[in-house]
């Protein structure tokens, strides 16, 4: 089974997007996660918030837009929309670990069944290992989206019984949005809500976790 | 009280060896790049750095790294794609790293600004970066303990300082400098701009002026523009 | 999201009997006496109620433990020379009392609102607030710990809302505001003056809009003629 | 004895003001402290604080000066200086809590040979009691100055070997101005550092606790 099976990078930010509620205050990770910012209606009212201190943060800038003091957890530089607000480290933490912020989504190595998420180092000896937010982000928001393809590249399935990669945090993922499917995970398993191009069996033939299917449930 | 300093190289002179020096910025966003070049100059070393990011490219922190004044850095994200200098000091078993998670670090140094002796943070709970670390569970929920992180000499970048030390910052680049201002026995800042005493509306300060220990400022070509 | 409400009582109508309420405001500077009054009419009892004193006069605070809607004050300072409906409350057996130093107060309720599950805090130690509270040595210093203050409810005034509820405050009138917007379940917020998207700086925002559920608008001479 | 042979408190408030240095952030408690302010040189560069949130506070208002959202911890209305700032009770309290100002100059029912205060509740079952910000500042200052009558209208001497009114904190005064005499709590016991209208002889025999005659240490 190859990724061409299901959906690709942008169709999944869509997806991820779609499920976003309006007027919801929103945590978009490094990297794939920031796809879904471009398939937020400008009417739904989500507002960003980016780790570094900001709220309201708008798209990418380019050209006169850039401002090297306006940037991204992702140090990218990015603009400020109409009722934005500016705060230090540890109050943006603290917005984040108190739980105001309603959605974080991120990317992961490996979701577990109980939510159990890895997504800050390999593990291998040789890596330098580096945090960032990942760990705060994993726990902070009332809710934690994965967003990751299903397999990697040597097939292996990142959704697993136990994480063997280092973790980020405990039972703190909600929902896993993949190439070839979205997964919730609730207390008593892991339901299949969507599938992309494959169907449930064959989810469970790949997968090593007891699936249950959302529409016969 | 706050002194106004001519130079950056004065503002940090007196930067002793094994010092623990706080260094404000998120990627170049905040990072004091001429009071960190000062402090390069002065000579102090054995240093210990608190900052989110182990130096970006050849100037700044990544230019103290490389030269070896660095025993040990203390920040949540080393690796970037231009860390080069830190992962060289790093591989070579030449630099001791202290990884925090970001929430944590700035927690932790918003705890010795304000007194606290140590506090229960979620963040972390059940990870590698708790292992050896004090836990609770509270409310059915797990808790690492975490300390205070006090610097000797905290070095600020911010936008702008009235003639007492009072500091308004700019956008993303506050980040860790309101913080780490706090927490320091010295803290030394650099801005673009020194304004009269009165500029600045008592309700946009951001630092308040007895944090501030000296100002420099540093005329910026990029900055001035932006601002 | 935030809703703006067009009375105090809509913005408070929900508030259910035996809730936690915390309410701003040192002395009569930043109380929420609308949105306090509103509450007496909306008949919730049983209160627990948090804030720095406990009532001054006949009117708002006051009011609400005259008519015996308030189990049990958290505050630093009951007693004042016009807090005389508490006094009698108290003196009667009709009130329970939890007295908490103003800085542990402050920084519970910042706890609240940050996610920090306790923390060690040296004011109080040795004294008799902290009997019963466990109590740590850390670098030769004495510490209590103590633990968050939730709200179910925070009434909170301030100065100025934009539409989306981002917050600034006047002058010492900001006190207990900021802290309790983030602490509570739900918060209502009265001001007086409602503007418009994009007229509040970013960098002059005390409280974001997402610790903001309810604004109402209160007409008042005396703050319009101050401001 | 009675207060008639020491100074009176305007003159003790002065004394007081003599020994803050210039430059210094000071916190002067409600009631018999705030006297200092008015013996404060303007071009001292002393920077008062007031922990309702405010750091550069200026004399009481009076007139069309008061404004009810400008107050001190007295609940006083008082005037802004240039360079002040307004900040919020969490960071005003970590201000003080963290050992940002120099002095805090405190009213006191006893001070004990160690420095201990009692400042804040007679220990009486019918009084109501009220805290504040007491324990806070009694911590929280570089230096603890306390200003008081030495002894009570009773005649009770209010320097005592130990504290008998409940605590406000352990070991956190440094210096007692008082009526007759200021007093140095130190390490190895209490200097007598001034005396107004009394000798040190007469000062020995008053107080309860060993006193050194800092003119002949």
């Amino acid at each position: 089974m190859t990724m061409a099976v299901g959906i690709d990078r942008n169709s999944l930010a869509a997806a991820v997007a779609a499920d976003i509620p309006a007027g919801s205050f929103v945590n978009l990770g490094i990297g794939l996660p920031t796809k879904v910012s471009n398939y937020l209606a400008p009417g739904s009212g989500v507002t960003l918030h980016t780790e570094n201190g900001m709220l309201g943060m708008g798209p990418e800038a380019h050209g006169d837009e850039v401002d090297p003091d306006l940037i991204n957890a992702g140090k990218i530089p990015v603009t400020e929309l109409p009722g934005a607000s500016y705060f230090h480290h540890a109050d943006s933490f603290a917005m984040m670990r108190g739980g105001h912020l309603d959605i974080c989504v991120m990317g992961a190595y490996q979701v577990s069944v109980k939510g159990d998420l890895a997504n800050w180092h390999t593990g291998r000896p040789d890596d330098i290992p580096a945090v960032g937010g990942a760990m705060d982000l994993a726990i902070g928001a009332k809710q934690t989206f994965v967003m990751m393809d299903l397999t990697s590249r040597d097939g292996t399935v990142k959704l697993v019984p136990e994480c063997t990669y280092p973790l980020t945090g405990l039972a703190c993922v909600s929902r896993v949005y993949t190439d070839l499917a979205v997964f919730l995970i609730e207390p008593d398993g892991v339901v299949v809500r969507d599938v992309f191009g494959v169907d449930f069996r064959q989810l469970t033939e790949l997968v090593d976790v007891p699936l249950f299917d959302a529409t016969t449930r | 009280m706050v002194s106004i300093v001519e130079t950056a190289t004065e503002a940090v002179a007196d930067t002793a060896d094994a010092a623990t020096v706080l260094v404000s910025g998120f990627g170049s966003a905040g990072q004091p790049v001429e009071l960190i070049e000062a402090l390069l100059d002065c000579g102090a070393t054995d240093l210990t750095v608190v900052s989110n990011n182990a130096g970006n490219g050849d100037s700044g922190l990544a230019a103290l790294i490389r030269q070896g004044r660095v025993r040990k850095m203390v920040c949540s994200f080393p690796r970037q794609s231009d860390s080069w200098h830190f992962d060289a000091k790093y591989r070579a078993g030449e630099i001791e790293l202290e990884l925090v998670p970001q929430g944590n670090l700035a927690e932790r140094i918003r705890a010795a600004g304000a007194g606290i002796g140590a506090f229960f943070t979620p963040t972390g709970f059940g990870t590698p970066l708790a292992d050896g670390k004090e836990t609770r569970e509270i409310d059915g929920v797990g808790y690492v303990l975490e300390y205070p992180i006090h610097g000797d000499v905290a070095l600020v970048s911010a936008h702008r300082s009235d003639e007492l030390g009072n500091l308004v910052y700019r956008k993303t680049a506050r980040n860790f400098g309101p913080i780490m201002a706090a927490a320091a026995t010295t803290t030394v800042v650099q801005v673009h701009e020194i304004v009269p005493v009165g500029s600045i509306d008592p309700e946009h300060v951001i630092t308040p002026s007895l944090y501030v220990d000296r100002v420099v400022r540093i005329a910026s070509d990029r900055v001035e523009a932006a601002s």
